[in-house]
């Protein structure tokens, strides 16, 4: 059930992040994906009900806002856990075994990817690509990345990038 | 005397602890009162050593690595600050063979500067190029630039000459430059690593295309995951306008160029020039038909040059030292000096910056050591996860862009990624129309659809069910994929998929591909 | 899915003459330089195989079906968006093309239902042809992998459902929303295999920002959007092109028939007015011409507290001559009148006031026009010299400034608005004049470079400042007025708008309007350099409506804006035929184009023509009827296809007007306000049961064509006819063309006019004769149509109806995109799921003084009336300013206006009326009047049923 | 007719051409506009009241050029 009271808080920051951002860019056009970014950054996702803020500051229908948010694979609709452990998934990590690197990351989380713990503490991704390829396997938790992980070691690096909550 | 050690902020680098390195050597030599200045550089490359720590060592610079915090009190115990003899220890820098071997032109400030020091840029050249093409008309620069036989290192390998007469030629009052910086490809870092070590040259680059075409705007679209370059691009950015290499009077020149960065949002698609374009308008990453071609219609529809980090970031040298200079590398109709990366099993996994010529071998074996598991190195997928897997029995094969079409593979971005001899090739295939399949932007049929059934079928080959029409049924897919699509996307899965079938026709449980309506 | 039998060349045709030769398929063709591969072959008649491609969207590349082989070229390039070069050889067919569509068609058909035979578009779907064409045998992937086929309906909109699992995702929706629409409703959600089409944010179509225009309908190659009513019918067997009418844009239609069954109104790409394009008006709501309440047999009553009596044709045609002939003998011939519909045919129109002028014996002949474009036709005609606007539609598209003054073209005129926004996005400024904020000002990818947002009545000082500012500037074109008009009358103008009273400052004191917006303004309209102003009823509809004409013909002159395309005074015309009703010579004062019946030599050739005296002397105008009925020396109205006792102001002095008279025959589809006071009712024919022809607003003369019998029997012009005959004036015209023949043989800006030349060329714009053989897109060039341009000076005359203590807000009146005029088709629609009651705008702070809230009923009053309506608390109005729509007979809106006018024409001043808002509970007297009223006339209505069983 | 509102359009008219004082511009108007009944009422109602409500341009044009706007002449 939405609730009108917090889609308007929301709609009011969203407008305020985005204005901020339309400050930085010499040429507001094109201005959708650094708003979202600002967005997701300070919101920790683009909730769907700060869409038609977003669209009409940008003069965009909502329509065109939702596509863009679906297409990327760094935006998303809802909350993800506060840490995320990404698991680079790209050839040269597989080449090193990132799959039981994967293996062990799902088995300490007890989730698959895209699933969040329980406490919301972490959710699990893969990437394809950290650009550490020369340090396969890669993962990357809470925006540090690792080279050279081990399936034995990836428990304890997810745990060092605990966040509070 | 202040003694200098350079420990890098190379993404690969704090990836492997390079930044609590830094702060141990802070502290240890706070602890020991010995003045000690930590310049923080870009990387050299040799990540198997990273991090890697250097000392200015009376006019060469020692090496250390890999080091970790935990070495950082034997290293001064060592006296390492004066090049002392230590177990880490690798002598000179540029007396390791990985290094010696190369030919650094582009990355010759790579790991040697801080990357944030405008002034470390000045005292290796920055900006001499820039100097010399204020003073020449936008004709003479493209001149220039087709005469050093540069061609794009994004993977397409167009003369990049041709592409910026093209916008130059294009009417229009309004032109853009555009840096493609979103390095996707797995296997590759080389954009990253200049963004990360010498974000001037990248800069400096992309005023020279701007002067060419009188483009008087420009971006850096970056992809998102790499925060680093991202810092240090923004910090480099703001330095250059505080230093009139920016802003609306270059120099005092009159002439203008403003540059921004911009982040995508984890599409690999975007790599895509046209879906770069529409992403940096604002939309989705959709595959624009092409023709117009960028460079006549391209970001807001104005004439664009839009080239790789490396394309623009060879610029600087190329009008520093001249056109014949730079075309004096390399072979062929391939020019200059290629960055191949060398990733995947590999013992000694980095960058390789060489003129064209060197082969497959040279770069696995005499500079990656063979692969780190220590068994045969059974495949290399060269060119990103686009390229083709490589059997050993084309590992003679020179890496040159001619050459390597030859074999139908590519070279690409110049990264190859080893396997050992436990790769599951059909696995990999299978992989590849994934990946495929997950970052497909959806516009063309061929891509959309058959990425989907394309794994599809190879689960059904893996899984032995009527594996013969399957096989059929791929070798079709992947031909219509090849033909069919509209990017390269779609249209250049089919080679890691039919090269992995062809060279390894056992793993799909296959028995005479000449059978299979293979598309090559 | 587009008309049954439309031919689809892949790619929009290039726009220029150029032509390279190319070899296809081992045929030499020369075409158009810039077509595209695709259009090449297919204008040969060589099909490429596509789905993603239609000529009505710009290319797309997307299905991979179109591949061709082309010498020299590597791979197989798309036809569809590669461009022909010439000496070009191209091969469409080749074994292996044949392979690769047929394995693009196998990709498609692994993710598609296999339920042709009970599908919607079963036997009119691209994609089942598609599949034919390449042969497609076999689906070897299977029909087990991952799908969409669970995919559920949308049937939000009441006129199509959206149906994903049929979806191919060519995106041919998204891009029509886009493109030709101009609205960006629909997007893709997701990316790669998992891409479906959205409407908003994945909503329902009704809950998205979609407006039902069926651009995406049309797009769609397969069933996914489709006509409810295809569904309901099956596919239909025949196309009939028609003219749309609702507004004055006038698209054309390929009506899709099965028998006499309308199954869908499609728009004809080749359409003149409308290039394809529709809105939800024309191409969904024409459901009221099968309305249960449709009156299909005549009426007759003695007093209109009687109940009605259905009688025969001819029973009811005798009975109104002899009552029009009992009031003529008993208070002299100039006591009767007659109304000439704006939404009749022009045929019907000419026939309408030939009978009043040959019939009756006088000029008391009017239309409705005159309540909104009158003062265009006296404007222009000052000082153009024709009573038209200057342009074609298309003009537009050459156009850098648009000035938009008073119209609100989304909503009334939303095929034109489609077309400009195009203009708009593709870099054309935009000057908008208007109260309100209208949705131009600012609406996706569509931004106003200035909005002078004026106060209501004010307009013609807006138009003396930005004059001013432009004489006082130097941004006149001087050579231009000088050679083209009257350079003395241009000398006094310049002087008259360069006095300080006009000066920016001032005109903000006057208007509301910053001094600093007009001067930009001022500057970028001089300086276009094609600037164009489009207008609509919020310029006419004032005290000082012809003034603004005069006053926006005079910019025009002086700026060099007229004569040419991309320029021009454009009216965006409200009815579909209401240029043509005027042409017609509905108007008291003048015969058919536009000649005064003081000119002898005009009135001469009509006598010999008619056979019958005309009075030389002007007859009454609608207001001047409803006071001389009033007044007693006004008896008897024949009134077609007219409602303007919901339409024209102050309800109930029109009221009372009507309840003055004897005889009152009303023509029209349904008892509409009107109909209520009349003593005869002659059932209407609705525009699909007709020939004739409709005018647009750019003077195009398109063709009605019948498709089914008149539910009543009698086309209005063969009821005009009868009671024509009745009346003792003998008409016998065979077939609406033999009107037009005589209308053209009377009026020399039609002499070339006919059904054939239009059968011939689609349609055509007057002045249509020997000098232009093929019609007229552009008035006035090289020359003014009257000499030399006039130019005439315009006071500012602030009007009386000013704000006051007792009515401190001013109300202005207007229109939305569901609804047409007064509502009485557009009512009988779903369309009235967008809009089912006019709502009373408010600005917050108004609102808050009054404590009004949002939703809440308010009465409305005004000096004359006052009406209670629901508010919406809305920052588009100005403070001091309310705003509403006349719809819905029961908000009454037409109770609160004045009957102030244009002191020219008489044209209502429906924009401008002092009010005052307050909350209420419960309905005004009026309109529980009204209420009981009409409860009593639809029981007298409903009765007659028993009179006649 | 009511004449208040007859007076109210001849007012109307009257301030278009108020400012070149042309008062043979409102005649001429109200010639080729008005219905001849509407003519002949507003001529009377000078007649009777000396044009109570007229503006003078008005009152001026009707008093110069009633003889071309009385139908009857």
């Amino acid at each position: 059930m939405p609730d009108p009271d917090t889609d308007a808080t929301r709609s009011a920051l969203a407008l305020k992040l985005a204005d901020a951002t339309l400050e930085t860019l010499r040429d507001p056009r094109g201005a959708l994906l650094p708003i979202l970014h600002a967005i997701q950054e300070e919101m920790g996702c683009i909730p769907e009900s700060v869409i038609p803020a977003v669209a009409e500051r940008l003069n965009l229908t909502r329509a065109e806002v939702y596509g863009v948010v679906t297409f990327y694979a760094d935006f998303r609709t809802e909350p993800l856990g506060r840490s995320v452990v990404h698991v680079c998934l790209a050839e040269s990590c597989q080449a090193l075994g990132s799959a039981a690197v994967a293996d062990a990351a799902k088995a300490h989380l007890g989730v698959d990817f895209e699933g969040t713990t329980a406490d919301g503490a972490f959710t699990l991704r893969k990437v394809y690509c950290l650009g550490n390829c020369a340090l396969s396997p890669s993962v990357m938790i809470g925006g540090d990345v690792h080279g050279r992980v081990s399936p034995g070691a990836v428990g304890e690096l997810i745990e060092a990038g605990r966040a509070g909550p | 005397m202040t003694a200098r050690v350079f420990v890098p902020r190379d993404s690969g680098a704090l990836a492997m602890g390079a930044e609590s390195v830094a702060a141990a050597i802070r502290d240890e030599a706070g602890r020991r009162g010995e003045p000690v200045d930590v310049v923080r550089t870009g990387s050299r490359g040799m990540y198997w050593l990273e991090p890697l720590v250097e000392v200015d060592a009376g006019g060469s610079r020692a090496a250390y690595g890999p080091v970790a915090a935990s070495d950082v009190a034997s290293l001064f115990d060592a006296g390492f600050l004066a090049g002392g003899a230590h177990a880490l220890g690798h002598g000179p820098v540029e007396a390791i063979p990985y290094f010696a071997n190369q030919e650094r032109v582009t990355f010759a400030r790579v790991g040697i500067v801080d990357p944030w020091s405008l002034d470390d840029y000045l005292d290796t050249g920055g900006f001499k190029g820039l100097a010399n093409a204020l003073s020449m008309g936008g004709a003479e620069i493209v001149d220039t630039v087709t005469e050093s036989g540069l061609r794009g290192r994004g993977g397409a390998a167009f003369p990049t000459g041709i592409k910026w007469k093209t916008a130059l030629d294009a009417p229009s009052d309004v032109k853009y430059v555009v840096a493609n910086a979103d390095e996707g490809d797995s296997g590759t870092f080389s954009d990253r690593m200049v963004m990360e070590g010498d974000p001037f040259m990248l800069i400096e680059g992309m005023i020279i295309a701007g002067l060419a075409i009188d483009a008087r705007e420009g971006y850096i679209y970056l992809r998102s995951e790499y925060p680093h370059a991202h810092e240090t691009l923004r910090r480099a950015i703001a330095t250059a306008y505080d230093h009139a290499y920016l802003g609306d009077d270059i120099l005092g020149s009159g002439r203008a160029f403003h540059l921004d960065v911009r982040l995508g949002a984890g599409a690999y698609i975007c790599g895509e020039e046209t879906a770069l374009l529409e992403s940096l308008e604002g939309k989705r990453g959709m595959i624009r038909p092409r023709p117009p071609l960028p460079a006549v219609s391209g970001l807001w529809g104005r004439p664009t040059i839009l080239n790789n980090v490396i394309t623009l970031a060879s610029a600087p040298l190329i009008f520093e030292k001249g056109a014949a200079y730079y075309k004096d590398y390399g072979m062929g109709r391939s020019r200059g000096t290629l960055p191949f990366q060398v990733s995947g099993n590999i013992r000694r996994g980095g960058l390789v910056e060489k003129a064209f010529g060197l082969t497959l071998g040279d770069l696995l074996y005499d500079f990656g050591g063979g692969s780190r598991t220590g068994r045969p190195i059974r495949a290399v997928q060269v060119g990103g996860p686009l390229g083709a897997y490589i059997p050993e029995s084309q590992f003679d094969t020179p890496l040159d862009y001619e050459a390597f079409s030859g074999i139908r593979a590519m070279l690409g971005h110049g990264g190859a990624v080893a396997f050992d001899d436990t790769v599951d090739m059909a696995a990999m295939a299978r992989f590849a129309m994934d990946f495929c399949a997950e970052e497909s932007c959806g516009k063309c049929t061929p891509c959309r659809i058959g990425s989907t059934r394309g794994v599809e079928v190879i689960d059904r080959i893996r899984a032995d069910a009527d594996r013969s029409g399957n096989l059929r049924l791929l070798g079709d897919l992947t031909d219509l994929m090849l033909y069919g699509s509209l990017c390269g996307l779609g249209g250049l899965i089919p080679y890691p998929v039919v090269s992995a079938l062809k060279h390894f026709p056992e793993d799909f449980g296959a028995e005479d591909v000449k059978e299979l309506n293979l598309p090559f | 899915m587009q008309s049954i039998t439309d031919r689809d060349l892949g790619t929009p045709r290039p726009k220029t003459t150029r032509t390279v030769t190319v070899e296809i398929d081992h045929r030499t063709v020369e075409v158009p330089e810039g077509s595209t591969v695709m259009h090449a072959a297919a204008a040969n008649g060589i099909a490429v195989p596509k789905l993603c491609a239609t000529d009505s969207l710009e290319p797309f590349g997307s299905c991979r079906l179109c591949l061709v082989e082309i010498e020299g070229r590597r791979g197989y390039p798309a036809s569809c968006t590669t461009p022909v070069e010439a000496g070009m050889k191209v091969r469409t067919q080749s074994e292996r093309l044949a392979d690769l569509r047929r394995g693009v068609m196998e990709l498609y058909i692994s993710d598609h239902p296999l339920d042709c035979l009970t599908c919607p578009a079963n036997g009119h779907c691209e994609l089942q042809d598609m599949a034919g064409a390449v042969g497609l045998r076999d689906v070897r992937y299977g029909y087990e992998g991952v799908h969409h086929l669970d995919a559920e309906t949308d049937a939000s909109n009441p006129y199509f459902a959206f149906d994903p699992s049929k979806c191919i995702v060519c995106s041919r929706c998204v891009r029509a929303c886009e493109e030709t629409q101009g609205t960006f409703a629909l997007t893709v959600d997701g990316r790669g295999f998992a891409s479906t089409i959205a409407a908003g944010m994945n909503e329902p179509f009704m809950d998205s920002e979609c407006v039902s225009c069926g651009a995406c309908v049309q797009a769609c190659p397969t069933s996914t959007l489709m006509e409810k009513s295809v569904y309901a019918h099956g596919q239909p067997d025949r196309t009939v092109t028609t003219t749309c009418a609702y507004c004055g844009v006038g698209c054309s239609f390929k009506a899709e028939v099965k028998g006499t069954q309308v199954v869908r109104m499609v728009p004809n790409k080749d359409g003149q007015a409308n290039h394809g394009h529709s809105c939800v008006k024309g191409r969904f709501a024409y459901g009221y011409a099968s309305h249960p309440d449709r009156i299909t047999q005549p009426l007759v009553r003695a007093s209109i507290d009687d109940p009605w009596k259905e009688v025969s044709w001819d029973d009811a045609i005798a009975h109104a001559a002899s009552e029009f002939k009992r009031i003529r003998d008993r208070y002299g011939r100039n006591a009767l009148g007659g109304i000439t519909s704006s939404r009749c045919t022009n045929e019907e129109a000419y026939l309408v006031q030939k009978l009043v002028r040959a019939g009756f014996g006088n000029n008391n002949v009017d239309t409705c026009a005159r309540v909104c474009h009158s003062p265009t036709g006296y404007g222009l005609k000052t000082t153009l010299g024709t009573s038209a606007g200057t342009q074609a539609f298309d003009s537009v598209e050459e156009a850098d400034v648009v000035m938009i003054i008073g119209a609100n073209p989304t909503d009334g005129h939303p095929v034109f608005a489609s077309q400009m926004k195009r203009r708009l996005r593709a870099g054309a400024r935009l000057i908008i004049v208007d109260p309100r904020v209208i949705d131009l000002v600012r609406t996706p990818h569509v931004q106003a470079d200035h909005h002078l947002q004026l106060r209501p009545g004010t307009n013609v000082a807006v138009i003396n400042g930005l004059a001013h500012v432009i004489v006082t500037e130097g941004l006149t074109d001087d050579a231009f007025a000088n050679e083209r008009c009257d350079p003395d009358e241009y000398a006094e103008w310049k002087a008259f708008v360069s006095h300080e009273k006009y000066s920016p400052r001032n005109v903000e004191r006057m208007t509301g309007v910053r001094a600093e917006t007009l001067r930009r303004a001022a500057r970028l309209y001089a300086k276009g350099p094609n600037s164009a102003i489009y207008y609509g009823l919020g310029v006419t509809e004032h005290s000082q409506g012809s003034t603004m004409v005069i006053g926006m013909a005079n910019l025009a002159m002086a700026t060099g804006n007229i004569g040419r395309e991309g320029v021009g005074v454009s009216p965006l015309r409200g009815q579909n035929n209401v240029q043509g009703s005027c042409d017609m010579g509905s108007f008291p004062h003048e015969l058919s184009g536009y000649r005064h019946l003081s000119d002898g030599e005009t009135r001469r050739l009509f006598q010999q023509d008619w056979g019958v005296e005309i009075d030389p002397e002007p007859g009454l105008r609608i207001p001047n009827m409803f006071d001389a009925a009033l007044d007693g020396s006004f008896k008897g109205m024949y009134i077609q296809g007219e409602d303007f006792v919901q339409s024209d102001p102050n309800t109930q002095h029109i009221e009372a007007a009507m309840r003055a008279m004897e005889c009152v025959i009303v023509q029209d589809l349904f008892l509409n306000e009107t109909a209520k006071f009349a003593h005869v009712f002659f059932p209407g024919a609705t525009f699909l049961e007709k020939d004739g022809t409709f005018t647009n607003a750019e003077r195009r003369i398109q063709r009605v064509r019948k498709i089914m019998p008149p539910a009543a029997g009698m086309a209005d012009w063969e009821v005009t006819q009868a009671f024509s005959n009745a009346m003792g004036y003998p008409m016998r015209y065979a077939h609406p063309s033999e009107i037009m023949d005589e209308i053209a043989r009377l009026t020399p800006t039609f002499r070339g006019v006919s059904f054939e030349t239009i059968d011939r060329l689609g349609s055509v714009q007057w002045p249509c004769n020997d000098a232009m053989p093929e019609g007229t897109p552009t008035m006035h060039v090289g020359g003014f149509v009257r000499g030399k341009g006039k130019f005439v000076v315009t006071e500012y005359v602030e009007t009386d109806e000013r704000s006051s203590r007792r009515f401190p807000l001013l109300l202005t009146t207007g229109r939305v995109l569901a609804q047409y005029n007064v509502g009485a088709q557009t009512r009988r629609t779903p369309n009235r799921e967008w809009h089912d009651e006019d709502i009373l705008e408010i600005h917050p702070h108004d609102a808050e003084q009054r404590g009004i809230a949002d939703g809440g009923l308010v009465s409305l009053a005004s000096r004359v009336g006052d009406t209670v309506l629901k508010a919406r608390v809305t920052e588009r109005i100005q403070p001091g300013v309310v705003y509403t729509t006349f719809h819905h007979p029961l908000c009454g809106t037409n109770v609160v206006t004045t009957e102030n006018s244009d002191w020219a024409t008489n044209c209502p001043e429906y924009k401008v009326t002092a009010v005052e808002v307050a909350p209420v509970t419960r309905l005004s007297e009026w309109q529980e009047q009204y209420r009981d009223f009409t409860r009593k006339q639809e029981d007298l209505l409903r009765e007659r049923a028993s009179v006649r069983t | 007719m009511e004449v208040r509102r007859l007076v109210k359009m001849a007012n109307d008219i009257g301030a278009f051409f108020e400012r070149g004082g042309d008062a043979g511009g409102v005649a001429n108007h109200i010639r080729m506009f008005w219905d001849p009944r509407m003519r002949r009422e507003i001529l009377v109602h000078l007649d009777e009241t000396g044009g109570d409500g007229l503006t003078p341009i008005v009152r001026e044009a009707l008093q110069q050029h009633g003889h071309e706007l009385d139908p009857g002449s």
